[in-house]
């Protein structure tokens, strides 16, 4: 599936987006977090508070215990500053 | 009543305050009124040289989408169009549009209000900081007061 | 913070809405909040030919600029534009401009609001129905809701 | 003193303005009311229900038990219906 990132998580990350295979034992969106974190240094400052990190499903809101199921596409991305 | 549908525009380029309210209101005479709210940058006491803004294509859209459709399903609206800008934008300029059209002020006003509540904390758009003194500046913080603004609609 | 005065107008002719923005956001950058109001003359179900606004000249402008400074006295903005049409004014005309401008949203918001509420119960201006079918129609009642939603600022 | 009517007033008492030398007793708002309603059919019927009719004085709203004192001009309406 597609991973993309915005703002500071992508600044983080080092890139805007990424193709990914969900590992084995990768079902929330909260695992799919944790897995991301332990990848490199990068990645563990990007989440290392989860709890402010949002994240869309095929660019919808969700929570972090939303299970990934089919989706296409998933996002992280800081709490949003438009308007 | 006319059919409508929300007008819903993400783009580089400023808007025309008038030419959106004709818009809305041109070829009928049953909007009795128009609330137009416009989000400016501003320089943060001359600090500030430019906001770069980020935002999520696509999802951009259907979130503002959704949001224009849950106002027109709280307030007997007529009309209603919500664009942002995206990219540079330079102190003084405007960043947002959110208009709302109803026979009466009183759903107007409060769906423009609604609206902006909303956008800052459902909409996918991120502003980023160039300092005048030429440094790259922080990434803006989300305000808890805008999730308790939002929050207050539920 | 620059100094301003409200910009109070009556007058026949109709008004732009982009150059009354300008008016209050140029040259300067510390405005982050523009709301406009603008209150349209509605045709009742294509039964109404046109109003006719008289207004009491000189107490209008007196009460506008009361009202204006009640307003700047209770939210922190940074301009204030209000111009309220006389004469014959026909369906889909505009009638009214009520424009706050503030740093923030929230008080850009409130200040519209309350200048309508208070233009309607206070500011000397009545206006008569001319129908379609060639008679002349009544003047138009004050309403109730009108004086709660005066009320409701104290 | 100059006394100026407005909408309906107006058209019932009809004319929009007038001068009258106020008489001994009428002090305030609501006594110079009675007294117009008084002087014919006209004024009658713009002032059958006082308690419908705003006052200015000098171009301020007042309530019916102002005195009318030294003001020049004095204003008789209805609720208004601009906005």
């Amino acid at each position: 599936m597609k991973v993309r990132y915005f703002a500071w998580v992508r600044e983080r990350v080092g890139h805007a987006e990424e193709e990914i295979d969900l590992p084995v034992g990768v079902t929330s969106v909260a695992d799919l977090i944790q897995h991301l974190a332990a990848k490199d240094e990068g990645y563990a400052a990007a989440f290392s508070e989860p709890t402010v990190i949002r994240a869309a499903l095929d660019q919808e809101h969700v929570e972090h215990d939303m299970a990934i199921g089919g989706a296409r596409e998933i996002a992280f991305f800081p709490p949003m500053t438009g308007g | 009543m006319k059919s409508w549908n929300p007008d819903i525009r993400v783009q580089r380029e400023s808007f025309d305050l008038s030419e959106e309210s004709r818009r809305v209101t041109s070829d009928r005479a049953d909007v009795g009124a128009v609330v137009a709210f416009t989000g400016y940058c501003r320089d943060e006491g001359e600090t500030l040289a430019a906001l770069e803004l980020e935002h999520y294509s696509g999802m951009a859209e259907g979130e503002m989408l959704r949001i224009a459709r849950e106002a027109a399903g709280r307030w007997p609206l007529l009309g209603l169009t919500i664009i942002h800008r995206h990219g540079r934008i330079v102190p003084g300029e405007p960043i947002v549009l959110v208009l709302a059209a109803s026979a009466h002020r009183q759903p107007a006003f409060e769906a423009a209000s609604f609206l902006m509540d909303y956008l800052k904390t459902r909409a996918p758009f991120w502003k980023k900081e160039h300092l005048r003194d030429g440094s790259e500046g922080d990434w803006v913080a989300a305000k808890e007061k805008d999730d308790s603004a939002a929050n207050k609609w539920r």
